[in-house]
């Protein structure tokens, strides 16, 4: 079982997001989980998730302490103290932004980084900041966790095909690398 | 003094950062409302987005500069009513207890309350933002949601589109009770509403005031949060929502409209109406003229 | 002090008058209304000076309440059965906020079937809501105990409201001899309100009741129930107090009778205890060792004493004027068992219900039960709930 | 967080606020040639970031949400919606 | 049938959709709102057929209710905290006048202090109001439930309605893979709606709820105590039922998890079971004999079916996500310790009281527990209430 | 047939046998409107004189001859809306949905149930018996108790004397709503009652009818039981309970009053006024007129 | 009393009737001369005492509580209001 | 302590009647206690009362099931199963009748029987059946329960002169007799 945590702010669809990531893998035949933060939920503020993926039933019903990966829709979230809380050791990090990983103040237990211009992507295509598709487009390339077809054939029927371009988008343009200790 | 010297010379006694929506009249009404009464003041704001945007404070960390509750959603003139008996029998008489609750609040969950506090004349000033449904949990449908608008209890659907009922006119309702001042107001109107506020905040040191103010909420009727003025304005152009107030048992209109637009620029002029069809649209034209009648009966000699 | 005769419901407004109280709402319901009507004489005659309320509902009432105690004031109020159940959203917020206040039960049986008559589960059914609740034997311990309670209600240790329940009909029209404190007494014994834990005051602004985070609503039910333990300290000094004062003592959570030599023990709540007290008199006579414990406080639950004082004992009953539908049993007698699991002794034992919907508890009824431990002493375990049916 | 266990659930320690003013992805700028000191834009502005200042109406950014309101409302539509180029 | 992902509350609402109900009334409440939505989503398409009805409270969403089981409909509602708090008149008139439906109670925590979040506060405090009550662990258990709940609310030996109590936003907001079965596999497991023992019909014309008499009203009270436990032999033979049709089967009113070798046992209620598994997977991993009871129905109290699983283990604890305020610990701490009074073992015990308010209760909380158990276990007693709080 | 045919040649549903006290008319409004509406009726009564004296039956015996419930005080409209809409989904609109509920539970303990009823036009016709007091319990003051009236929980006393606010005009205020029926009746004008029954049925087919009936009661006013329909003949007569009628939004003065008689001649018959001042009577003259001229008003054209 | 429990509380085993004609203090006599057959005594009577039989109104005393309200509404004054002598 | 119980109805001033004794015997320094039935309390509703006086607190809170004492405001009401229901052997049942003991089919348990015409004393006296203080009367004279003075002083505060005349007629006009076994 993976445990994933997702950081984001009111608006960017990280619920949508993970809700689709579900899917996927429920339709592949897996199993999985995911566990919105419950707080004031209002525009702009911070939101959390709480994403499990694995091969068997997922019993816990928790929120995630001690990640293994963590995704972040918005790369002014990497400022908050929580934000990198508790990754694992050797943990992925993906995040929105355009900046690079020495000013993201990426922790030193990170394993790999994932850094993706979602929020370029969706500017592009929506003519707003809706990061989300991309950043499963992202998600999928660096970890693997899902099925690629499927999880793109749940994201063009639950968003449409410019969410898909997205997705793509994301898949192809994020740039992966090891953390340097 | 004019109302624009009055609002910019008071201070604002709300959080300046509260997390209401971009346009949000429910903020405008809150914090006019507030300003006009000043520090003196106790507030009530039940659940809905006015408390939930924060301004009941979180944790250790209040929201307003003056004291604030939240009581419940069906109790808010109920819970006032004995702190203003407090009051005035600590011979505070002064202190202004006021109370913004949403439609929600005031004319559903807690309508029995507030007919109660009306009929016993409770010294208080009332006041209802009324974005005609339950914002704060997802706009779902209130009593006062227009016949035919999209909520997310009453969507548009094969079956069944929108709302089946057509909306529940607090205002008038309430001016029937015994009480000491009615009226209805809208921020479009904004010296209409500044004058409605402090008369009111007068007459409740006598009795029960009760203000209804349109509140157009940009996210659940779906229209762009720059037009929440423009879209209040309409309302009473078209007399969805007329102007008046009763006082001393006699009904005035404040702002004639001789010659109201049709509702349908209203309507037309966001989302939840969208799936209105024409004869839905004569039949809310026909309500808003027999209001306008029934108002104009009441408000002659 | 005088003694006069009356009834449990103008005790009940007569001990509420004397404590002076800022404000009074209340709404009629049956057996509670003439304590509505008798409050409302002294307030339109011009004895008592205080703002009284009329509202349209039980609901109202507790909120008007509500808002009087977050403006500092003492409040009263008394109500029955349907009452209670629609003052529930309130009734569980007044406690929350943790707004001291005395507010009378009188209690009566719960609808459906559709009665009016007496029984308690209104107020056991609402138990977990977390007030105070004391319930009373006679008229006289309803006078002492509305006093007594603002004293405990209002202990800056305690802070959580109290419901003093008392039998609706079997006290509340009961006529006795009543020693009533008079007015200087009273005010000499209960320092005048003085509670501003939280106040809506323009000269002290705070938000009261703000919206709050799973961590910081934790530590207040925490305090909340600790609260709760420091109360059964706080009984047992007020108590004391009292009788320095007024010359009775009830002893505090529990009262114990004739348990000391006893081997089997009844335990019985509220107006029903009498009866059991002439019931256990006539089983000694018999030469039967029966003891009698009177639960008094339920809330906070007075566990230790009642480990305490069955402890040695071979077994005991608990009489319960309701019901507790998932136990087939009454609601204190499955406390009871509760307070029980870490003695050493192993019991007999059963629940017996009786009085609910008005239905009398007789002398018979309470000699019944004594019968039933007698006769199962010797058995330990679980026997059958008696139901205390149509009389012998 | 304050570690002090108030008795009842109230909040006295200081103003709770958010920092709307990062929602904004357009801002209101005034154009000082236009206005007439009406002071329309202030009455609307449902945050109150609208102040009158040394006898002028200047919109402040602290809190500013960017709804736009004050922009329509503008009689002399003295008030244009810039695209916010980040920062305060 | 076919698996989907979803959250607890989609779950509720297409569960409730496959009954076939007649009526549904419903009040939006955080974290129910959207089980009303989807309902009304449903219904304003067309796809479902049912009178739903949209009232200005939860008070009249019960009232509407009772009045469509009176004239022999299938209902469902659902609500959380407050709205039920406000239920409360017409909730206790619902169980006693026997009227079946199911109603899900999306768990949240008791105002004040003022919040909206998880917590089962609010279910709990209202048990001792006639109803049934189950508690899920997941959501594919809140769709069977639902679908069982209609079959064992209606069976001719219980005709009491039932809560489904599931966590507000652990499970209402959880999304995960539900097997959702199709509108004929629920047909042909559950019977239409028949029950007619109390109805208002001008062919048939009686006084449904006549004022009545101590004596009969004590008649009914036990037949509805007696009902209670007849319920428990209902709820493993509808269990057993569901199980042929379905394939799956939840073990009737508690399940026993690795519990036959163990000699210190953890009580959980509701979606913290799964994470109290893990947790006891993990101890076991290091050798401790820990062992697991999921507390589902708690009305009616499986007393024996507790005291059983218990025999001869050395510890337990009981974590509660709600408080027993005059306790000092949680609601079913308290039950659980009742339960065990007719037993031989000494046991030492506490009461664990976590996720209160939206609070979480994670494994590293569940983990502390089973330690505390596995330190205390040779010093029988009572021991302190562990609080679950921060995150360690 | 005209109504006395109506009446003496329809059936009586009611236990003929019922412990309301002499002369009510509570017995009286409740047994004409089950004789209009016949077999094919359900029934609520909730809490209060008239299910309190037997009409709802005692243990194993009914008191009626058609299905009867009682609700809670607090729940009777939305109660019975819960039937209504079972018996439509059943296809079976024909049977009669009648609620007959006293003014407590109609204006203060259930107001909230009847105006959401109100509010969703449930198909029923809800009757209120205004005996202007909670009578089963004792005769304490009802949001409808008129000013000045002495109560159980309003005596006269020396500091304050009677009830202190005026009476909640609950007839007025539910024709607010946009309901399909809507009228005030008095026993003492039988044939206007049975008409209004009959279309108050009628109308219930459609929507949520309400009817207003005063009901004196010879025990709580303090008057002779004989003097009943003389009472209520006054109420009428003074303008203190006009009737009309509002259906298709029109308001309709069913017996016009050219010329009333002064509120005094109605007060001075009963003992509840007898500690009325002049200007006590002054200020509820005032009122009836006032309650007279809007009404006059919303009933012009 | 029935030993029937039903399992909701409910009442359909015959009617609930109390002898209200023991309350009466005075009787109420029809003088038939004067009777004009109006009918009006009957749409008033609260207990549904007097009925139409044989074209005619008639009082019957099984339940009637003697309030008098027949004879005061009678329009010609027909009716009595006469002491009771006891029984029915 | 003795164990009384009343038998009237609604309307005749049972309850008052009762709270009076329990008043005299209080101000007498003694101990009383009245427990009324609790029905559904209307006009000409047969109405119970349950009385004990002594002169030990009373400490039981329940209804009387085996009078030494009926006192029974109504003759019609001897008619009923319930009226004589467990009175104890040589008990004394005082009645309100102009009739004799044996149309009245006393119980053969009762000791003495007493009769008094209260509602003719009534009648005469206030022109209604309230026939509650004449009873008072006679209950004085025939039990000895509670001090005459005392007893009239509380009647004629309670309900003036008239009643005090009442009571003093009761009390002379009282027959008492022994039961013929
Ligand atoms: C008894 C009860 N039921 C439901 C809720 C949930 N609730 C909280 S806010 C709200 C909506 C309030 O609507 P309104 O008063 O119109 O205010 P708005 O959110 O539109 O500002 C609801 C239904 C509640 N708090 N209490
Ligand atoms: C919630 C609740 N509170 C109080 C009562 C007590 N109660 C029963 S009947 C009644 C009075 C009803 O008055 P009204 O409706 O005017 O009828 P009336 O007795 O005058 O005929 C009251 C207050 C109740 N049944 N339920
Ligand atoms: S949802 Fe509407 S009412 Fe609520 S804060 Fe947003 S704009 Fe205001
Ligand atoms: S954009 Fe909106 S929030 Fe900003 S100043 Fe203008 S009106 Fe105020
Ligand atoms: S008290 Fe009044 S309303 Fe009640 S039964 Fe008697 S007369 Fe009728
Ligand atoms: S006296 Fe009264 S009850 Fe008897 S017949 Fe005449 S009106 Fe009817």
């Amino acid at each position: 079982m993976k445990e994933i945590r997702l950081h984001g702010r009111g608006g960017q669809g990280v619920v949508k997001a993970s809700q689709i990531v579900v899917k996927s893998a429920v339709d592949a035949g897996g199993y999985g989980q995911f566990i919105p933060f419950f707080g004031v939920e209002r525009k702009g503020s911070p939101v959390f998730g709480f994403l499990r993926l694995g091969d068997e039933p997922i019993r816990r019903n928790t929120q995630v302490y001690e990640p293994e990966l963590l995704l972040i829709f918005d790369d002014t979230l990497v400022d908050l103290p929580t934000t990198y809380d508790g990754l694992k050791q050797d943990g992925i990090i993906i995040v929105n932004s355009k900046k690079s990983a020495s000013e993201l103040k990426i922790p030193s237990q990170a394993g790999k980084v994932a850094i993706v211009d979602a929020t370029g992507i969706s500017l592009k295509l929506f003519g707003k900041n809706i990061p989300n598709t991309a950043m499963l487009g992202a998600f999928a390339k660096v970890t693997g966790l899902v099925d690629w077809e499927i999880l793109l054939a749940e994201i063009t029927s639950e968003f449409g095909e410019k969410n898909k371009e997205a997705a793509i988008a994301g898949y192809y343009e994020v740039s992966i690398a090891d953390n340097k200790k | 003094m004019n109302y624009i010297e009055k609002l910019r010379t008071s201070e604002d006694m709300v959080t300046p950062g509260m997390s209401a929506c971009q346009g949000c009249c429910g903020e405008l009404v809150l914090r006019r409302i507030l300003q006009i009464s000043g520090k003196n003041t106790i507030v009530c704001v039940p659940p809905g987005c006015m408390s939930g945007a924060g301004v009941v404070g979180w944790d250790y960390q209040t929201g307003m500069k003056i004291p604030v509750h939240i009581p419940l959603l069906t109790n808010t003139a109920s819970f006032l009513s004995g702190v203003s008996q407090m009051y005035q029998r600590k011979g505070r008489g002064d202190v202004n207890m006021i109370a913004v609750a949403g439609d929600g609040a005031t004319a559903d969950g807690g309508f029995q309350s507030l007919s109660g506090a009306a009929e016993r004349n409770e010294k208080m000033l009332y006041v209802c933002y009324d974005n005609e449904g339950y914002m704060n949990t997802g706009f779902q449908r209130s009593s006062t949601t227009t016949k035919g608008s999209r909520t997310s209890t009453t969507p548009i659907g094969e079956a069944i589109n929108g709302k089946q009922q057509p909306s529940k006119y607090v205002a008038l309702i309430m001016s029937m009770h015994a009480l000491q001042y009615c009226a209805t107001a809208s921020p479009s109107h904004m010296q209409d509403m500044v004058a409605k506020v402090e008369r009111g905040l007068a007459e409740s040191k006598k009795g029960f005031a009760f203000i209804h103010v349109i509140a157009p909420c940009p996210t659940g009727w779906s229209f762009e949060p720059d037009m929440s003025i423009q879209i209040a304005k309409k309302a009473v152009a078209s007399n969805m929502f007329p102007l008046w107030e009763k006082y001393n048992g006699n009904y005035y209109i404040t702002v004639e409209n001789k010659k109201p637009i049709p509702v349908k620029e209203f309507l037309q002029s966001m989302g939840k109406y969208k799936s209105l069809t024409d004869d839905d649209i004569a039949q809310i034209q026909k309500e808003a003229d027999t209001k306008y009648e029934t108002l104009k009966k009441l408000a002659s000699e | 002090m005088k003694i006069k005769a009356m009834t449990g419901n103008t005790t009940a407004a007569i001990a509420a008058s004397l404590c002076r109280p800022d404000l009074i709402a209340a709404y009629p319901i049956t057996p509670q209304s003439s304590v509505a009507e008798y409050l409302s004489e002294l307030v339109h005659s011009g004895e008592l000076q205080t703002n009284y309320v009329t509202t349209e509902s039980e609901h109202s009432v507790m909120s008007v309440i509500q808002g009087a105690a977050c403006a500092g004031g003492r409040t009263f109020t008394a109500t029955s059965g349907q009452g209670l159940a629609l003052m529930y959203e309130p009734y569980f917020q007044m406690s929350t906020m943790r707004l001291p206040m005395v507010m009378a039960i009188v209690t009566r049986e719960m609808i459906s079937p559709c009665t009016v008559w007496s029984g308690q589960q209104d107020a056991m059914s609402v138990r977990d809501a977390g007030w105070l609740q004391v319930y009373v034997e006679n008229n006289q311990e309803i006078m002492d105990m509305i006093i007594q309670g603002y004293m405990i209600t209002e202990h800056e240790d305690v802070l959580i409201p109290i419901n003093v329940c008392y039998d609706g009909f079997y006290l509340s029209h009961l006529v006795e001899g009543v020693d009533v404190p008079s007015q200087k007494e009273v005010d000499a014994f209960l320092p005048p309100v003085h509670f501003n834990h939280a106040i809506l005051d323009p000269d002290n602004p705070m938000a009261v009741d703000s919206l709050t985070s799973g961590e910081v609503l934790t530590r207040y039910r925490k305090g909340h129930l600790e609260a709760m333990v420091k109360t059964l300290d706080v009984i047992e000094e007020v108590d004391k107090k009292f009788a320095k004062s007024f010359g009775r003592s009830y002893g505090g959570a529990i009262e114990e009778y004739k348990c000391d030599d006893a081997d089997i023990v009844l335990v019985a709540i509220g107006g029903m205890t009498g009866t059991a007290r002439d019931a256990v008199d006539m089983a000694r006579d018999k030469g039967i060792k029966a003891g009698l414990i009177k639960l008094r406080f339920v809330r906070p639950f007075p566990t230790d004493r009642i480990a305490n004082a069955l402890k040695g004992k071979k077994a005991f009953a608990v009489v319960d004027r309701s019901v507790c539908f998932g136990w087939n049993a009454g609601p204190m007698y499955t406390e009871v068992r509760a307070a029980l699991i870490n003695g050493d002794d192993k019991y007999s034992h059963f629940s017996a219900i009786g009085g609910l919907g008005g239905a009398d508890i007789s002398i018979k009824h309470m000699t019944s039960v004594i019968e039933k431990l007698e006769s199962v002493k010797s058995k330990p375990g679980q026997h059958d709930t008696l139901w205390l049916m149509k009389e012998f | 967080m304050s570690k002090r266990v108030h008795i009842s659930p109230l909040a006295n320690e200081g103003m709770y606020i958010l920092d709307t003013a990062s929602w904004r992805t357009e801002r209101p700028v005034m154009n000082k040639e236009k206005c007439i000191e009406c002071g329309l834009c202030l009455t609307y502005c449902p945050v109150n970031a609208i102040i009158f200042d040394e006898n002028k109406y200047k919109i402040t950014y602290n809190y500013c949400k960017g709804c736009g309101i004050c922009a329509v409302e503008c009689p002399k539509k003295a008030i244009d919606m810039v695209p916010e180029g980040g920062g305060k």
